[in-house]
């Protein structure tokens, strides 16, 4: 009959509004600013740089191999080459960004730059107040504020800071055994003073010769 | 109770609506002019006591027949087109306007010299109810009222056909608004 | 201890008193002031209120919180909406008729708070108690359409445009159900005037108030009435006018700042007056249902019915979906207006169906109003199939998903 | 002035009013507007003629001014149509350009 619908309609939406007073499961919103849900493992929305240990400019992985910059749909990445090189987590000799900017604006958080990235140096953040009152500055993150620990993504992503901590590990202990068979040869070939080889075995990492030696 | 200061701003009003309607170049202006004319009539219905006939007067017209109006000119394009000239300077429409002048002289003439318009002193206002207006509907004047209303009918059903659109089978059903939706 | 009359006459008696401390030539003046004003802050008041009740509402019919932020539990919201909309830029289209297009919502304004004038809120408040009370409203009423056609003529833009015809079409069409669902009441109370017809009703017997609504016509008339209303103040689901959807805002789409705040109240006033007059007409006005809640204050039997009818209308917009324009049509001149020709009969046979006909009181008073009950309920099985029959509901056939 | 001739003139002149427009006005929705008013001058007559007549008690100048206002609005409906007929047939609805009969 013509109306029965509307009634039962009309029921449903009384139930909800009087059940949003009782009932949980009527009312699932949630107060945003004052209560916030906690994010799955894999939400991602903004990237940023990884360093290892405690100073952001000396642990900085990126070489600033510019990859991310050019692969970036959006162009959202500036990256400027510094001119003197630094060590990496290997030892190796390695440029390291000058300037290294995202602009909040532009990204649109497709995360080409972390699956490109050839030195873990970039992934994805979670947080997603980015919003500011300064529409040119507040936008525009440098590097200083792109920059974060290695714990913090340790902290956000457990299982994928986990594999790639693995295999950082990995690639660590194998230049660090290339590095000493390479001294090993090293010292070999020269023979002059066994202990002297020996004794710089350790240091050979961070010595220019692996970086000759690539 | 004499030319009161209300009857004048309602005549002014009703007026100057009028030659709005009258005068004006876009055709929706003089339609909305012509309501204010409408409206300020029924308004004049109302300060002379005629209650009923005011708010039917308001009614039909401001709320039927203006609606009507707009429509039939937003359907022919005249709610946008050229804008027609305010007053055609042709023989025919200077011969117009003076026959017009001409009737009002005449009417002038006429109410200045009538006895009763003179004689028509101040009266008490007549104290009519809507149940006085019922009666006399239903008693004295039915019969008039039964065939208005079988005019309207015809005129109801009249509208409709001349406003349907030809060579389209639709059935006719609605009414001329309806009609005007669909032209 | 002050009496339950004092108490319900206390605004007469407030009003009364400033009247008599004023000047003798100023009093008339006073008067009409002090009743104007009353009307514009109480239903403006009334306005700012509903539109919180509203969100409020309609937000826990889906399952979510409405507004909560501004004061506590969100009450002071319409104070940030007002400064939003009076400090907001005031746009004017450059191909509008700008003289017209300043003049519409005023119009729309001006023309509903004047149908106020004619309510009776209360026991002997009512501004002006005119012999033609309910053709006044309705006069008044139907100059809104050429409120509403002048703005969406004048804004220049066809969604505008194509809003106002469509608002225009659906209220002129549901005018007629409108006025003639209150034709019986008319007809049985013998008067056009709102005081006289909410007397009528105010009267009880054996402890219960003669109500329209508690009468087979009046139940059906009052339900076909609201239907109406809702499609007159172009409510959810009759808000086709609007429809974000298809024409974006309707009529009112090149409006911004205050003139489109002013559209706003405009509309929830049309709501609030044609309530007011469905209480009035069907309802029992300020008169309490049953003769022992007569002590409570007849302004407030009148606000309480106006909440709640005004929560019926959230209810509803909450619940259904917008209508078609060919269905809102045909469901006007298909179903609404013979309803209400029926119900109209219907009242006619109550008229006649006396006690001398139908037997003494409990029982012929039941015989009679089962058998007006009838007159209309199978009428209204017949409307509703032949409404049905064009519809064919099929399943939906996917070409490729299946 | 006594309030009748006072409304009389009004009336006079608002049916003058329209008069002009219907003869000078050239779009046919024009013309029947100013019928329109010629129709509301004559009923402002009928109501003058009422309150101020020997007879207000028997209401004949009002129930005329109602069935009058019946009369007009069936006018303006089948006026409108007409020319809005007029219109799909010539696309226009200036008076002076339909000046043919064949259909």
């Amino acid at each position: 009959m013509l109306g029965e619908g509307i009634i039962q309609g009309l029921v449903e939406t009384a139930r909800n509004f009087f059940g949003s007073y009782v009932e949980k499961d009527r009312l699932t919103t949630v107060q945003y600013p004052e209560q916030r849900l906690t994010l799955p493992e894999a939400s991602r929305n903004f990237p940023f740089l990884l360093y290892d240990g405690t100073d952001p400019e000396a642990g900085l992985r990126c070489v600033a191999c510019q990859i991310c910059e050019k692969e970036c749909p959006p162009r959202c990445i500036h990256i400027e080459k510094s001119k003197d090189k630094k060590p990496d987590f290997v030892g190796k000799q390695q440029a390291y960004p000058a300037v290294f900017d995202i602009d909040v604006a532009v990204c649109m958080s497709c995360q080409i730059c972390v699956e490109v990235c050839p030195f873990d140096a970039i992934r994805m953040d979670k947080v997603y107040e980015l919003s500011t009152s300064d529409r040119f500055g507040g936008l525009l993150w440098t590097k200083e504020q792109l920059s974060k620990p290695n714990e913090y993504y340790q902290k956000i992503h457990p299982l994928e800071a986990a594999e790639t901590d693995e295999r950082r590990e990995k690639e660590l202990a194998e230049a660090q055994a290339k590095a000493a068979a390479a001294a090993a040869k090293a010292a070999q070939a020269a023979n002059p003073a066994p202990g002297d080889a020996s004794g710089n075995g350790a240091s050979a990492a961070a010595k220019p010769t692996t970086a000759v030696h690539e | 109770m004499g030319m009161t200061f209300s009857f004048l701003i309602l005549a002014i009003m009703t007026l100057a609506g009028g030659v709005a309607a009258m005068t004006m170049r876009r055709l929706v202006h003089c339609a909305l002019a012509l309501v204010v004319s409408f409206a300020g009539l029924a308004a004049l219905y109302l300060n002379l006591g005629a209650e009923f006939a005011g708010l039917a007067q308001l009614l039909v017209y401001v709320g039927a027949i203006a609606i009507l109006i707009v429509f039939a000119i937003l359907l022919t394009r005249g709610g946008e087109g050229e804008p027609e000239g305010s007053f055609s300077p042709s023989p025919a429409g200077i011969a117009g306007a003076v026959a017009a002048l001409a009737v009002f002289a005449v009417l002038t003439w006429a109410v200045e010299t009538s006895s009763v318009a003179r004689a028509g002193a101040a009266v008490a206002a007549p104290q009519t109810t809507m149940r006085e207006i019922g009666f006399a509907l239903m008693q004295r004047y039915v019969l008039p009222l039964e065939v208005i209303a079988l005019m309207l009918t015809a005129a109801l059903i009249g509208a409709v056909i001349l406003a349907l659109r030809e060579k389209r089978n639709e059935p006719a059903d609605g009414t001329a608004q309806k009609q005007g939706l669909r032209a | 201890m002050i009496s339950a009359g004092a108490v319900d006459q206390v605004f007469v008696t407030l009003k009364d008193w400033i009247v008599f401390h004023t000047p003798a030539p100023l009093q008339t003046l006073v008067s009409i002031v002090i009743e104007v004003a009353t009307i514009i802050v109480v239903f403006a008041a009334l306005f700012a209120l509903t539109t919180v009740f509203e969100r409020k509402g309609l937000g826990r019919m889906q399952n979510r919180y409405g507004p909560n932020r501004v004061g506590p539990f969100g009450v002071f919201q319409p104070i940030a909406d007002a400064v939003k909309s009076l400090t907001k830029e005031d746009v004017v289209p450059r191909a509008a008729d700008h003289v017209v297009h300043y003049l519409a919502p005023l119009v729309l304004v001006g023309v509903v708070f004047l149908t106020y004038a004619v309510l009776p809120v209360g026991r002997n408040m009512t501004a002006v108690n005119l012999d033609a009370g309910v053709l006044y409203f309705f006069a008044v009423g139907a100059a809104t359409e050429l409120a509403v056609f002048m703005a969406g003529w004048s804004s220049h833009n066809k969604y505008s445009l194509l809003g106002a015809m469509r608002a225009i079409a659906q209220m002129i069409s549901y005018e007629i159900p409108l006025i003639l669902s209150s034709v019986p009441v008319i007809m049985m109370a013998g008067t056009l005037s709102m005081v006289g017809i909410v007397e009528q009703q105010a009267r009880t017997s054996g402890g219960l108030a003669h109500w329209n609504v508690f009468t087979p016509w009046g139940l059906a008339g009052f339900i076909l009435f609201m239907i109406a209303a809702t499609a007159e103040t172009n409510r959810s689901p009759f808000d086709l006018p609007e429809g974000e959807s298809e024409i974006i805002a309707g009529y009112f789409i090149e409006y911004s700042g205050f003139k489109f705040a002013l559209f706003f109240l405009a509309e929830y006033l049309e709501m609030f007056a044609v309530s007011g007059l469905g209480i009035t007409l069907f309802l029992g006005g300020w008169s309490a249902p049953f003769s022992f809640l007569g002590w409570i204050p007849s302004w407030i039997w009148f606000f309480g019915k106006l909440l709640t009818l005004i929560f019926g209308f959230i209810w509803v917009r909450g619940t259904v979906p917008r209508l078609r324009m060919d269905q809102l049509m045909n469901f006007a001149w298909k179903f609404m207006l013979p309803m209400t020709l029926i119900v109209i009969f219907s009242a006619g046979l109550w008229r006649f169906l006396s006690a001398a006909v139908v037997g003494p009181m409990p029982l012929g008073g039941v015989i009679r109003w089962l058998v007006c009950a009838l007159v209309i309920l199978a009428p209204y099985i017949t409307l509703a199939r032949g409404l049905e029959r064009g519809r064919r509901i099929e399943k939906r056939v996917y070409r490729y998903a299946e | 002035m006594t309030p009748l001739a006072g409304c009389l003139l009004v009336s006079a002149l608002l049916f003058s009013i329209g008069l002009a427009g219907a003869l000078t006005r050239r779009s046919a929705i024009l013309v029947l507007a100013g019928i329109e008013l010629m129709l509301n001058a004559a009923n402002l007559n009928f109501i003058a003629f009422w309150r101020f007549g020997a007879h207000p008690e028997f209401l004949t100048g009002l129930i005329f001014v109602i069935f009058s206002i019946a009369v007009a609005a069936a006018e303006a409906a089948v006026g409108l149509a007409l020319i809005l007929a007029i219109y799909r047939h010539a696309r226009t609805s200036d008076v002076s350009e339909i000046t043919e009969m064949k259909g």
